[in-house]
């Protein structure tokens, strides 16, 4: 088969048009004036270890911008929202926000998940002044963010770790071990655990990422047999520990992140395997209207229900409260002053709503306080959410909520 | 007093015997020659000579030192030069550049003069360039002398790995099959070139399957089958008798 | 919009300036070498970490330069002993070796929790300009620096013994030349430049953790030296700029498949990228500026 | 730490072993005859789990059955797959040096990857199998699986050491890898006999891929995560070697899972390098270098 020999001119060609074709690509620097849209960067993890939850997330934020569209959009402008994939690896994530940030001129970046890819992109967006929203767990992103730009929809890993503190003491266990995935947020979680719990840690495991097995990791944990394993982990290790757990006749309890532990976990190993497992989750605002409203949306969008997706919920909030906080700062209000709208937009003392149409009519006659998906959204000084702790146990292949636990 | 003396050298390959105790010598300025059926050994005895294959219990001196234990690389240094049976010239040079990149001690090769001492390696270049042209003329190759290596015919090849061992200073050059695809004017020509270079002192041990071209050019020869000397004398008594012919016309292994 | 091209200037810069480094190890001596990424690593977390310490960063950058080439010596030896197939694999370990001891050293490295607030280029030179553009004009110096060693060392006698290596190691043993000396310093040359990169790139990014550095970037260094022909300088620049348009360029593609949705957009960059390599590899083997088989004697 | 605790660590990790082995039984032998690492066998690995999951779901009322046709389908899809690689993109890169042949494979890995991701998503899939309790043998604790593991691994390379040693195709195969030139012209037909190694070769990837599947879970990036021990299992037992590749797997998954309690769980996969590192510093051709292997 004569080898089809490209010369180097044809070569040279294609790559001159690939790269033509790319800054054809590139939309030309919007105005901001009225009437054109308003850009919102999608950043999530599609591929990599966060893919579970990046296509939700991504597909939470479209929705959120539909309805905000369907309502007549924010302040004018009808929210045009581009998706883009971190990869879950803080690299790609920074070129993606540069091109977000100078190629779209967005005017906020929504739903980072990892903390590596948090912290990596933080610069870069703070430098051009644009808010930062974000699911990570890493405590130094509140640290670092000085410019109070970043916005954080998930609980700290340390405070989960205080939860897991509560509901351990709760349920009278004396003696704790605790397994953790190699990751900023898997350490945070046993870390702030370690740190508030006042039992008897007798086991302590970090394991690597996608192992064929983890049994040496959990023949350590379970000679020390402890009362319950504490885990900072996610669904895919999780599944296979819990799995080889069970085969090895173990008889410990259980508390698991709700993202690690949920209806796909169920789904996975069966009800036998996930009985009694003690899955903590920031609670969504299940009572409230707002989640409700979202996973009717959610499940018609991707197949799926809310809970197996918690960053959905939370991603969902954040276009809203951007859209809110837009209709706040009135028309042409560039990203600096409708971040400054964000707490006001979900302050205690303001009128409950639970959608973005109610609230457009709400902050005509005064302060509105938005009730997320995922949580109340009342923002700290650091810009995190303060959300309570729901503690749900599996019990025949259901979820079902046994208590809140507020820190 | 021989420049190279190999007592009882052997090299194994698993179970299988190539060279079995062969003991050889070469004198200074003195041209001899190693003939024998394909499989007797003749290249593997090389190996072993130059370094590359272990000298099995054999002792190899060299130059009034035993050379034994030393590696291709020191043997070379020391005055030990080889060509190869299937040439290995540097493909993506060109000829030129393969012959210079054989003179030794060249200051461009370390760092430091290169950074700090750029003139003294300018001077060192021209002067081996010059040494390099030499011998392409000497072995009129210089018509080629940009070419990249790989585009030269077989016996050019020959030629340009002859010219590089040149560079090297050599004492002793053995020479593998240096007749092998060369045209019967061109081995005339290399034959006067390797009697010159006797006559400068330089030795030569030349495994060669072109007997008559091997009789006129060497002073001594030995006989080599299934990896042990059968023979050894002036090449018209050697040739004539009955076990030359016996290991390669009849009964050959 | 112009941030943005820098951005890319930066990405492309710290890739060429590794890809210079892996030239001189494959293209010019013929080493397999599959761990770049460790030395790039190596370089990033010794700088970042002594000017976090306090040191100034020219010292920061110094140590970069030193402690990958330290760490290619026995790296170097082993390119003596084993086939080059084995050694491609024994310094992919090398590669994840280091990134192990990152994760595992949290004394030292913060371990995966990473290292933020590190200095940008600007703080760290006093340069009155933004951080990406410091960081772009030191690049562009060391880039400069690189080709112009690269070009001094390739045409002088050394560059002709590593070539010579690269065409045939038993004959330049059999002509009393040690390959083993020119193979440590080479690999200790490429080594250092990929160290230096390192470093650039971590104050640039002033947030590293051990998952930046993982065998894909080895990988992409690979295929923009083949892309653009192993073996010439030319060809690694050439290379860096088309891996650089594949990676980048397929950010837009949406803007041209309007119907594909953002999600299924991942995989199809993947897949642009994947048929890519296969395309250029199986098409134009010797790379777009031809290789040191193809070109004559012009480096 | 009782001798039984480290003896438990020591089947932990030569269950793991012999699943790297398995996968690296499939890079040896075109490490071996075609002369390149493979970095696209993880990928037929996971393409060959996914087509076995199908299947499976599909048929899941068959009880343990389902399980038999899962492992042939992924057989045979990966062996589909991995002969069409051939034909499509390594079969004209064959007379080049190793390293293009290497990039390819990558861009074949992450071309499949791409293909599966954008039919069947990023979550993960798992086979519908009924659990099991450990087995207890003595003071150790084996999960059914993992003996599985170990049968199959162990059949499939004795089944490659037969094919290998005893056919004609396996020594029209030693053949091209001890000489490929010499091979081509002395007539033996190369393109049926590198079609038959690519279908062995991704087939021994599908059923490495189910097996996996099997033990942990379905996803993206399963084939790629196994990629590197596979190729140090491969270098460790000689590249071409099929014995060497899944004792060198086992040894490998032993020194890390019984170093743990000592090094800890981050630098037990450093010890994997290690070992092979060592082993080369001693022997420069890996532990196998004679005997039975194909180049």
């Amino acid at each position: 088969m004569k080898n089809l020999q490209m010369n180097r001119r044809h070569v040279l060609a294609g790559l001159g048009t690939t790269a033509a074709l790319a800054t054809v690509g590139l939309p030309v620097k919007h105005a901001r004036a009225a009437g054109s849209p308003a850009m919102i960067g999608a950043l999530n993890p599609v591929s990599g270890a966060g893919s579970a939850y990046g296509s939700g997330m991504q597909k939470a934020i479209i929705m959120a911008a539909e309805e905000i569209n369907a309502a007549g959009g924010a302040a004018g402008q009808m929210i045009e929202v581009i998706g883009e994939d971190t990869q879950t690896s803080p690299e790609a994530a920074v070129n993606a926000a540069k091109k977000l940030v100078e190629v779209n001129n967005v005017g906020a970046i929504l739903g980072t998940w990892s903390s590596g890819v948090t912290l990596a992109v933080m610069p870069i967006t703070t430098a051009a002044g644009v808010p930062l929203m974000c699911t990570s767990g890493a405590p130094a992103i509140s640290t670092e963010d000085k410019a109070d730009l970043v916005w954080r929809f998930q609980a700290t890993n340390d405070r989960f770790g205080r939860a897991f503190a509560k509901i351990a003491d709760r349920e009278g266990y004396k003696t704790a071990a605790t397994m953790a995935f190699n990751n900023a947020s898997g350490i945070g979680n046993t870390e702030g655990f370690k740190k508030s719990w006042g039992g008897e840690i007798v086991g302590d495991v970090v394991y690597e990422p996608k192992r064929p097995s983890y049994r040496s990791e959990l023949q350590q944990v379970m000679a020390s047999n402890p009362d319950v394993i504490v885990m900072g982990s996610y669904l895919p290790d999780t599944t296979i520990i819990l799995r080889e757990w069970f085969q090895l006749g173990g008889k410990n309890k259980w508390i698991i992140p709700g993202w690690a532990a949920n209806d796909k976990l169920v789904e996975a190993l069966g009800a036998e395997v996930c009985e009694g497992v003690i899955s903590v989750e920031s609670v969504s605002n299940e009572s409230a209207e707002s989640y409700a409203h979202f996973d009717k949306g959610y499940q018609a969008a991707t197949g799926s229900p809310a809970s197996s997706n918690v960053y959905a919920a939370m991603t969902y909030d954040m276009m809203i409260v951007w859209g809110l906080a837009m209709a706040a700062a009135g028309e042409g209000a560039d990203s600096a002053a409708v971040n400054a709208k964000l707490r006001d937009v979900g302050n205690p003392d303001g009128a409950e709503v639970y959608t973005f149409a109610d609230g457009v009519e709400a902050l005509k006659s005064g302060p509105i306080n938005y009730q997320g998906a995922s949580s109340r959204l009342d923002f700290d000084e650091y810009g995190d959410v303060t959300p309570d702790f729901g503690m749900s146990v599996i019990k025949d292949g259901k979820i079902e909520r046994v208590a809140v636990v507020s820190i | 007093m021989n420049l190279l003396e190999a007592r009882d050298v052997s090299v194994r390959f698993g179970s299988f015997t190539a060279v079995d105790k062969v003991s050889v010598n070469v004198g200074p300025g003195e041209r001899v020659g190693l003939i024998g059926p394909n499989g007797a050994g003749k290249s593997s005895l090389f190996a072993a000579l130059s370094g590359f294959e272990d000298a099995g219990g054999g002792t190899i001196r060299f130059n009034g030192r035993d050379v034994t234990g030393y590696g291709p690389v020191r043997r070379a240094r020391a005055g030990l030069g080889r060509t190869f049976q299937v040439p290995k010239e540097f493909a993506h040079l060109s000829v030129r550049e393969n012959l210079m990149t054989a003179a030794p001690s060249q200051a461009g090769e370390s760092l430091l003069s290169l950074l700090f001492a750029a003139s003294r390696v300018a001077r060192q270049e021209k002067e081996i360039g010059a040494e390099a042209d030499s011998h392409l003329e000497f072995l009129n190759i210089a018509h080629v002398a940009n070419e990249s290596a790989v585009r030269l015919s077989g016996g050019q090849k020959k030629l340009l790995e002859l010219g590089r061992v040149l560079m090297t200073g050599p004492k002793l050059i053995l020479l593998d099959e240096p007749f092998a695809g060369v045209n019967p004017v061109l081995i005339g020509e290399i034959s006067d070139r390797i009697r010159e270079l006797s006559g400068q002192g330089i030795s030569v041990l030349i495994v060669e399957h072109n007997l008559n071209a091997l009789s006129q050019l060497v002073d001594r020869l030995y006989v080599m089958d299934r990896g042990r000397i059968m023979a050894e004398g002036k090449p018209d008594e050697v040739l004539a008798s009955d076990i030359v012919r016996e290991a390669y016309m009849g009964g050959v292994a | 919009m112009e941030a943005y091209l820098i951005a890319i200037a930066v990405y492309a810069l710290v890739y060429l300036l590794m890809g210079l480094g892996l030239n001189l190890h494959y293209g010019f001596t013929g080493l397999i070498n599959f761990g770049h990424v460790g030395f790039f690593a190596i370089g990033a977390y010794a700088s970042c970490l002594l000017t976090l310490a306090g040191y100034p960063m020219p010292l920061g950058f110094a140590l970069a330069l030193l402690l990958p080439a330290l760490a290619a010596i026995p790296i170097g030896y082993l390119s003596l002993r084993l086939r080059s197939d084995y050694l491609a694999i024994v310094t992919l370990g090398f590669s994840e070796v280091v990134r192990l001891a990152i994760i595992n050293e949290k004394w030292l490295t913060n371990g995966v929790q990473g290292v933020p607030g590190i200095p940008d280029v600007a703080q760290g030179f006093g340069l009155p300009v933004s951080g990406s553009v410091a960081a772009l004009i030191v690049l562009l110096i060391a880039n400069a620096l690189a080709i112009a060693l690269v070009y001094r060392l390739t045409r002088s006698p050394f560059g002709r013994a590593i070539q010579a290596i690269r065409d045939d190691e038993e004959a330049v043993r059999a002509l009393g030349k040690d390959p083993g000396s020119f193979k440590i310093r080479v690999f200790m040359i490429g080594a250092s430049l990929a160290g230096l990169a390192g470093a650039i790139y971590g104050h640039y990014i002033t947030y590293i953790t051990p998952e930046q550095f993982l065998p894909l970037v080895t990988f992409y260094v690979w295929v923009a030296i083949i892309l653009g022909g192993a073996g010439k300088v030319s060809g690694t620049i050439v290379g860096t700029l088309a891996l650089m348009t594949f990676l980048e360029g397929s950010r837009f593609l949406r803007d041209l498949l309007p119907g594909v949705s953002e999600v299924e957009m991942a995989s199809v960059r993947l897949f642009v990228i994947g048929l890519a390599l296969i395309l250029l590899v199986r098409f134009r083997p010797s790379g777009i500026m031809g290789d040191w088989t193809s070109g004559g004697t012009q480096r | 730490m009782t001798v039984a605790y480290l003896m438990n660590l020591a089947v932990n990790g030569a269950v793991e072993g012999l699943l790297v082995g398995l996968l690296a039984l499939a890079v040896t032998l075109v490490f071996g005859v075609a002369r390149f690492p493979n970095a696209s066998a993880g990928d037929v690995a996971m393409v060959g789990a996914y087509s076995g999951w199908l299947l499976q779901s599909a048929i899941v009322s068959l009880g343990p059955l389902s399980l038999v046709f899962a492992g042939v389908t992924a057989m045979a899809s990966a062996a589909l797959v991995s002969l069409a690689l051939y034909w499509l993109v390594f079969r004209a890169l064959s007379g080049r040096v190793g390293v293009y042949a290497l990039i390819a494979s990558i861009g074949a890995a992450f071309v499949l990857r791409s293909v599966v991701t954008f039919f069947l998503g990023h979550d993960q899939q798992v086979f519908a199998v009924p659990l099991t309790r450990a087995l207890s043998i003595g003071p150790l604790r084996v999960l059914p699986i993992d003996l599985w593991v170990g049968a199959i691994a162990l059949a499939a390379m004795v089944c490659v050491f037969v094919i290998l040693r005893m056919t004609a195709m396996g020594r029209r195969m030693r053949a091209i890898a001890d000489n490929p030139q010499l091979a081509m012209v002395s007539g033996i037909p190369a393109a049926r006999t590198m079609s038959g190694l690519w279908l062995m070769a991704g087939a021994l990837s599908g059923l490495a891929g189910c097996l996996l599947g099997l033990k942990t879970v379905i996803a993206p990036e399963m084939g790629w995560d196994l990629l590197l021990p596979a190729f140090a299992a491969t270098i460790l037992g000689s590249v071409g070697n099929p014995l060497g590749a899944v004792i060198g797997g086992v040894i490998i998954g032993i020194a890390q899972e019984v170093s743990t309690p000592f090094v800890g769980f981050t630098y037990k996969i450093a010890i994997g390098f290690v070992v092979m590192l060592l082993v080369l510093l001693v022997r420069p051709e890996g532990l196998f270098v004679a005997r039975a292997r194909v180049r």
